[in-house]
């Protein structure tokens, strides 16, 4: 590597309160390079981020960009100079629409007014680059997760950055989506643009870095060339153990295992149709499909939490009918959420309120009864690995993947015997990852039954025992245990049969 | 005469308990009135603020081709242009007691008399404590009426001995009266008398006194005249010795005679002021109507 | 939010009352202050519920008065045939528990299921009962018999111990009131439904009945308020209850419950009620200034009570 | 939020006065309606600013009452040593733009720099205005000097091209308004930063900054309400603009503005405004009902008007 670095930092310490979480970072971003930050969650990779990029203090240390000591005395100065950061969390209005999100703060003027036509435009063309399709006078609030990141893509790529700082931008995208990602980084890369990303999906990490910085327990324990390392390197470093077996062994399902959950005929007004399928004790089914294919909104229609309707929905044999969340949870039918900041989680509250919140009847009569709260978060800290700075830490300054951990121990919260898990491992760390997987299969051989429905394809070959693949609202094709392939999931998700060979229409 | 006259009636809103005897008059004489008169139309309207007043004066003339205005002003000065209008647009113009601004604008104006309101009840006060003394006066909601009633009051007991110990606004509200009469007592250890200056707020007074079972104050005094507080009169009540009448009725006076006007050549112009006078057991029943609901 | 501030702030006024008035801290005045700030204070506390679920309600006020004013004419057109007893006296509290509560379900019913604005919705109500008021009192003051009235009175300035019957009622409100919030799955929800809508509804919180319930609640403490505002003076007109709704919310506000939901706390209501009322306590009880100026010195203190709560916070 | 929806309500209620009165849509009532829309109409303007940011401003009444108030003292203090004429007045309005553009800002200070919640700050200040009104005017009402009162008149009732001056000065308001709030800068800033601060804020908008301007824009619309508003009744007291908080704010929810932030609309106020007019006018027309139940009409129209926008947005 030639030259002096861009953007840098030396010896950089950061407290929230008593806490410290960085002990003294250091870390270089050069002109053309993409530079990948792993970690295991809460590491301290945000933070880091984010005080590179000006959105909070160091509480000391220095940023030197171009080699001169600078202070972000506001966010602006950091825009000044030329550093865009992506955030974990999505940063956009949601009741401002694509093109307002995309200029906020650096509108357009003409004559002193707006000019719409030319934000339009320009956001349109930036969309483009991102080959996301949306109409800019979009409001953000009716976009899929996915369409949100490619906005938030775009907004970075409009402010001509000389530094782009990335904060896990492809948890929720496909693989599919994070390659249109990986072209434009390229793009910038060659350009001139000094890149900075997170991600837990290691092979992203070895495909785009050309090297890599690894943080534990908030310093860095490793830096050095992409090429000088294996996934399996990057992970054990990260976590500290070998986590080359990621899934669990699947031990098959007994063709007599009794059928849990059974739905004929389920439609959700706009988004799914005419779904059928089962559900076996001690099974992983898994929801394979592109973004968009109505995945999300089926279950959460199975599950009360929007209009739907069914011919027929059995529960152990029973048919019954689910209106509210809470029909489904009287009979053990459990959701878990894929979107933790928007219905998963109230951050301004603290762990315990949000633990407890979906099962509060399991915790003391009309009265609360806080000692078994307590204990019930103990016992999620410990069996979730949850790492948060304190206790009474208000959730929404936990690190993403903690949030996500008790999400999942939230709702585990309700003793569910059938768990709909969408998304379950979106920002969770290899490690963790690796945890979780065994903790889903073990509940199957506690009895449970589970879906889980994932944009990871290698999430859902790796842990499903039967996969249901849709396309624009219904089931495109069941595949069974001896079907699961990377190819045939793909094949029936584009609408293409799994028996021809030709091109998605 | 075979067409139909409006007459327009603006009143403020029944927000405090003369107006609400007021706003009852003023509907039973429009009721009324109607009846005797058929081809007399009425068109009543209640507002909450002088911008509001204003705004139904302008609209009775917009909409309404009035013939005639009652109007009782919510405040004299913003009502004076707008009752200008109406006059200078050819209608008959009954002032009901607050006078306008600017004279000559009122074909019929019947007075009420707050300065003599406050003065009745000082002489009162003055005639029934000859040694002097101690006693607090609750205000009413701050208005040019307030004041002058308050001015009379302060005038007629000057040189009397009587000193006024207390003085906060109890806004004609029995509510904030009973308060600021428990405060008063808390505050104060001899209170001789009170001027409640209303019977709404002497009804706080009075409940006030009560419960703190206090007997150093040796009565109270209010006015407008309510039923309630006449009967107690009449009844020799110790704590409720006279009243000072300020008749919520002199608008149905108004509206009456302004119907005259418009349907008879009997001549109603002029200036007819209801005196306030004291009430005492003596006179009291002609004071009392008992079917009134103020 | 602080957890100090509001007590500051209230320790502060108590010490300046005492300084200026010997009289102050004696047990009349108190009675006096307590008694009469548990109308607004038990309205406030269901108020609590209401903003911390994300709500608001502008009609107690007008509320309160039109209970009033149905209690008094159901009392009295009761009392012949029933007599001057505990039966009537029973039957127009019950008037005044169910009037609330059905008010209170019908601004809860607007807000939750026809889905209108609470700020317009109870706008609209306030308008509505006011003028009902107004109406069935025929622009004057409804009075309660007069015997009736000397045998319920004591339900306002008697009561047991020597504490004021108004004054126990308001403590068991608060104290119910506290333990709903803090302790009991209803407060958890409220604050919930006010932090997050869709987090609660996708953690199996029934949204609308929270809300819906919490303005039932708090129309029927409209409810209990006027069984302890009507023995007082045993009256109801158009100028009863006005601006208590912005007195309630103010109280809310200053106690530190949070005006955009999600998190609140009913000691600090009562704090915030008892500052209200101390305000107007020790401004009667001197003469600093024109009572002209009362209202600005009121809103002095009022903005100097939440800046206290600031700083302590910055500093705690 | 439904575009169609306020203005259905609109034309009904035109409709219905139309066929209530056949003067009604005369050019006399017509202008009288537009004219008196003007005060609450250019306040409400500036309410959907502070509204979309996020904000509240419950002084925006006593604020009009005490910059009336400062303007009478100011112009009656000067006219002795400058005469009747056109100074005099343009010193009182220069005046009341002033006082309206501090008291704003001081409100906007306390809330955005003190960090004070907007509804105790400006609770506060609605106190403090009010009071210090009653004690300028020594209980009693400020009149302007009858002079001058008669020279400044046609500033309300006259008028070019047969339009009155306040339906021009409230129509550039408006259109003024409407450009700020959705054709410049700024209005997409106040959105951002009620929908979500720290958004804003990240995204390099100055969310104190932005603020504080809202505030200080509605005080000086404030002002020139005041300067509409003086002309016509030529005095202040006590009891001016009461309320007219509470109606503003009704006429911005009306017109479709989110009360929590983020979204607003100018043209929506116009009309919230002028559906809040008309229902006063109609009832004026008519005597359908007892006057004891106008606010009882009122009060249902409102909610009805809102009904009737969820209805068209359901369908639309
Ligand atoms: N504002 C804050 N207040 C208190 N603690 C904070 C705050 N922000 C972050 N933390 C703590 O700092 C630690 C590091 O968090 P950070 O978000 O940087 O982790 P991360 O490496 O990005 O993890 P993840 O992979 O889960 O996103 C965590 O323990 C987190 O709880
Ligand atoms: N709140 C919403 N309002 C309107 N449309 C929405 C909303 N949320 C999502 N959609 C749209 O619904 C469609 C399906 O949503 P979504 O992307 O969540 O499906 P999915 O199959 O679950 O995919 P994934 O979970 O991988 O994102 C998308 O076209 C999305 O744009
Ligand atoms: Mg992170
Ligand atoms: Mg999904």
């Amino acid at each position: 590597m030639t030259g002096q670095p861009v953007l840098s930092m030396r010896d950089v310490h950061k407290n929230f309160g008593p806490i410290e979480v960085l002990h003294g970072v250091d870390l270089d971003l050069h002109a053309g390079e993409v530079l990948a930050l792993i970690g295991e969650n809460g590491a301290g990779k945000s933070t880091t981020m984010k005080c590179l990029a000006g959105y909070q203090p160091p509480s000391s240390g220095r940023i030197l960009l171009d080699g001169a000591e600078v202070t972000f005395g506001s966010l602006h100065d950091g825009e000044e100079a030329g550093i865009v950061l992506i955030h974990q969390e999505f940063n956009l209005a949601e009741q401002l629409t694509v093109e307002q999100n995309i200029f906020l703060g650096r509108e357009v003027l003409k004559r002193g007014l707006l000019d719409k036509a030319e934000m339009r435009r320009r956001s349109r063309d930036y969309l483009a680059r991102v080959k996301c399709t949306v109409d800019p006078d979009t409001p953000v609030s009716r976009l899929s997760n996915s369409d949100k990141q490619m906005v938030e893509i775009a907004k970075a790529l409009s402010r001509d950055a000389r530094v782009l700082i990335m904060d896990e931008p492809t948890a929720v995208l496909t693989n599919a989506e994070a390659s249109i990602l990986f072209d434009q980084v390229r793009a910038l890369r060659d350009a001139g643009t000094a890149i900075l990303f997170t991600s837990h999906k290691l092979g992203e990490v070895k495909d785009i870095a050309d090297r890599v910085t690894i943080m534990r327990d908030g310093a860095v324990v490793h830096s050095g060339p992409t090429s000088e390392m294996t996934e399996d390197d990057m992970a054990t470093a990260m976590v500290g153990r070998d986590v080359s077996d990621l899934y669990p062994a699947k031990p098959g399902v007994p063709p007599d295992a009794p059928v849990l959950l059974k739905v004929e005929g389920l439609d959700v007004p706009g988004f799914a149709s005419d779904l059928s399928f089962e559900l076996r004790q001690g099974e992983i089914l898994g929801f394979a499909g592109l973004i968009g294919s109505g995945r999300t909104e089926a279950m959460e229609g199975l599950c009360g939490l929007r209009p739907a309707q069914a011919d027929r929905i059995e529960i152990d044999g029973q048919a019954i009918a689910i209106r509210s969340p809470s029909d489904a949870l009287d009979r053990g039918l459990c959701y878990l959420t894929e979107d933790r900041k928007i219905r998963g989680l109230l951050l301004d509250k603290g762990m315990r309120v949000n633990l407890t919140l979906q099962a509060l009847e399991k915790f003391g009569g009309m009265l609360i009864d806080r000692q078994a709260e307590e204990a019930a978060l103990t016992r999620a800290i410990d069996e979730f690995d949850i790492r948060a700075g304190r206790r009474d830490v208000r959730v929404g300054n936990l690190s993403g993947g903690n949030q996500q951990k008790l999400l999942l121990a939230k709702v585990m919260q309700s003793e569910p015997r059938i768990l709909i898990a969408d998304e379950p491992t979106r920002g969770i760390d290899i490690g963790t990852k690796q945890q979780i997987y065994a903790y889903l299969r073990k509940l199957t051989h506690e009895g449970l039954a589970i879906i889980v429905v994932s944009s990871e394809m290698q999430e859902i070959i790796g842990l499903a025992d039967r996969v249901a693949v849709m396309r624009r609202g219904r089931i495109a094709g069941m595949l069974d245990a001896g079907q699961i392939t990377e190819d045939t999931i793909v094949r029936h998700a584009m609408g293409v049969g799994a028996d021809t060979s030709g091109r998605a229409a | 005469q075979d067409e139909t006259k409006v007459i327009g009636v603006s009143i403020p809103a029944a927000t405090h308990g003369w107006a609400g005897g007021m706003n009852f008059h003023a509907q039973a004489a429009v009721e009324r009135l109607e009846e005797v008169y058929p081809q007399l139309d009425f068109v009543l309207s209640t507002a909450s603020d002088p911008a509001q007043q204003v705004n139904d004066i302008e609209d009775m003339l917009a909409t309404r081709d009035i013939s005639a205005l009652v109007v009782l002003p919510f405040e004299s000065e913003p009502l004076t242009a707008p009752v200008q209008a109406v006059s200078e647009a050819g209608a008959w113009v009954t002032v009901v007691d607050r006078g306008l601004a600017v004279e000559g604008i009122d074909d019929l104006y019947v007075a009420g008399d707050n300065p003599g309101f406050g003065r009745v009840a000082g002489e009162y006060m003055a005639e029934k404590m000859p040694d002097g003394g101690n006693i607090v006066v609750l205000r009413g909601i701050p208005t040019t009426i307030d004041n002058e009633r308050v001015e009379g009051f302060q005038a007629a007991i000057e040189g009397s001995g009587i000193e006024i110990i207390g003085m906060e606004h109890g806004n004609w509200n029995r509510d904030e009266s009973f308060n600021v009469m428990q405060d008063f007592l808390s505050r104060h250890e001899q209170i001789d008398a009170v001027w409640a200056s209303d019977d709404d707020m002497a009804v706080g007074v009075l409940a006030a006194i009560d419960a703190a079972g206090r007997d150093d104050v040796q009565f109270v005094l209010g006015g407008a005249g309510m039923k309630e507080m006449v009967k107690r009169v009449m009844d020799g009540d110790a704590m409720i010795p006279a009243d000072v009448t300020y008749p919520p009725s002199m608008i149905a006076t108004a509206i009456e005679m302004t119907a005259v006007g418009m349907t008879s050549t009997t001549p109603v112009s002029g200036t007819f002021t209801i005196g306030s006078v004291l009430i005492t057991p003596e006179n009291a029943e002609q004071f009392y109507y008992p079917d009134s609901p103020f | 939010m602080s957890v100090l501030g509001p007590i500051i702030a209230l320790v502060l006024l108590v010490i300046m009352g005492a300084l200026m008035n010997p009289n102050f801290l004696g047990a009349a005045n108190i009675t006096n202050v307590l008694a009469r700030s548990a109308f607004i204070g038990i309205i406030a506390v269901g108020m609590t519920f209401v903003i911390t679920a994300g709500g608001l309600d502008l009609s107690v006020g007008s509320m309160a008065a039109f209970v009033a004013a149905l209690m008094i004419l159901v009392m009295n057109a009761a009392l012949p045939s029933l007599g001057v007893g505990v039966p009537v006296v029973l039957l127009g509290m019950l008037t005044a528990l169910v009037a609330g509560l059905l008010a209170g379900l019908l601004n809860g019913f607007l807000i939750t299921t026809v889905r209108i604005e609470a700020f317009i919705v109870t706008l609209g109500t306030m308008g509505i009962y006011r003028s009902l008021v107004t109406w069935l009192a025929d622009g004057g003051t409804l009075s309660l018999n007069f015997d009736l009235r000397t045998f319920y009175r004591p339900v306002y300035f008697d009561g047991i111990f020597g504490i004021a019957w108004p004054i126990i009622v308001f403590a068991l409100v608060v104290i119910i009131g506290e333990i709903l919030m803090s302790k009991a799955r209803f407060g958890r929800r409220c604050a919930a439904t006010g932090s997050n809508e869709q987090v609660a509804h996708y953690s199996n919180v029934d949204v609308n009945r929270t809300r819906l319930l919490t303005y039932a609640m708090l129309g029927m403490l409209v409810g209990v308020a006027t069984i302890m505002y009507v023995p007082r003076l045993g009256s109801a007109s158009a100028s009863t209850g006005v601006l208590w709704e912005l007195e309630a919310i103010a109280a809310v506000i200053i106690g530190g419950t949070v005006l955009k939901g999600g998190f609140g706390r009913v000691w600090g209501t009562v704090i915030g009620v008892l500052i209200l009322s101390l305000i107007d306590n020790i401004l009667n009880l001197t003469d600093l200034v024109s009572p002209y100026l009362n209202g600005a010195i009121q809103g002095i203190i009022i903005i100097l009570a939440v800046i206290l709560q600031r700083e302590a916070k910055a500093k705690g």
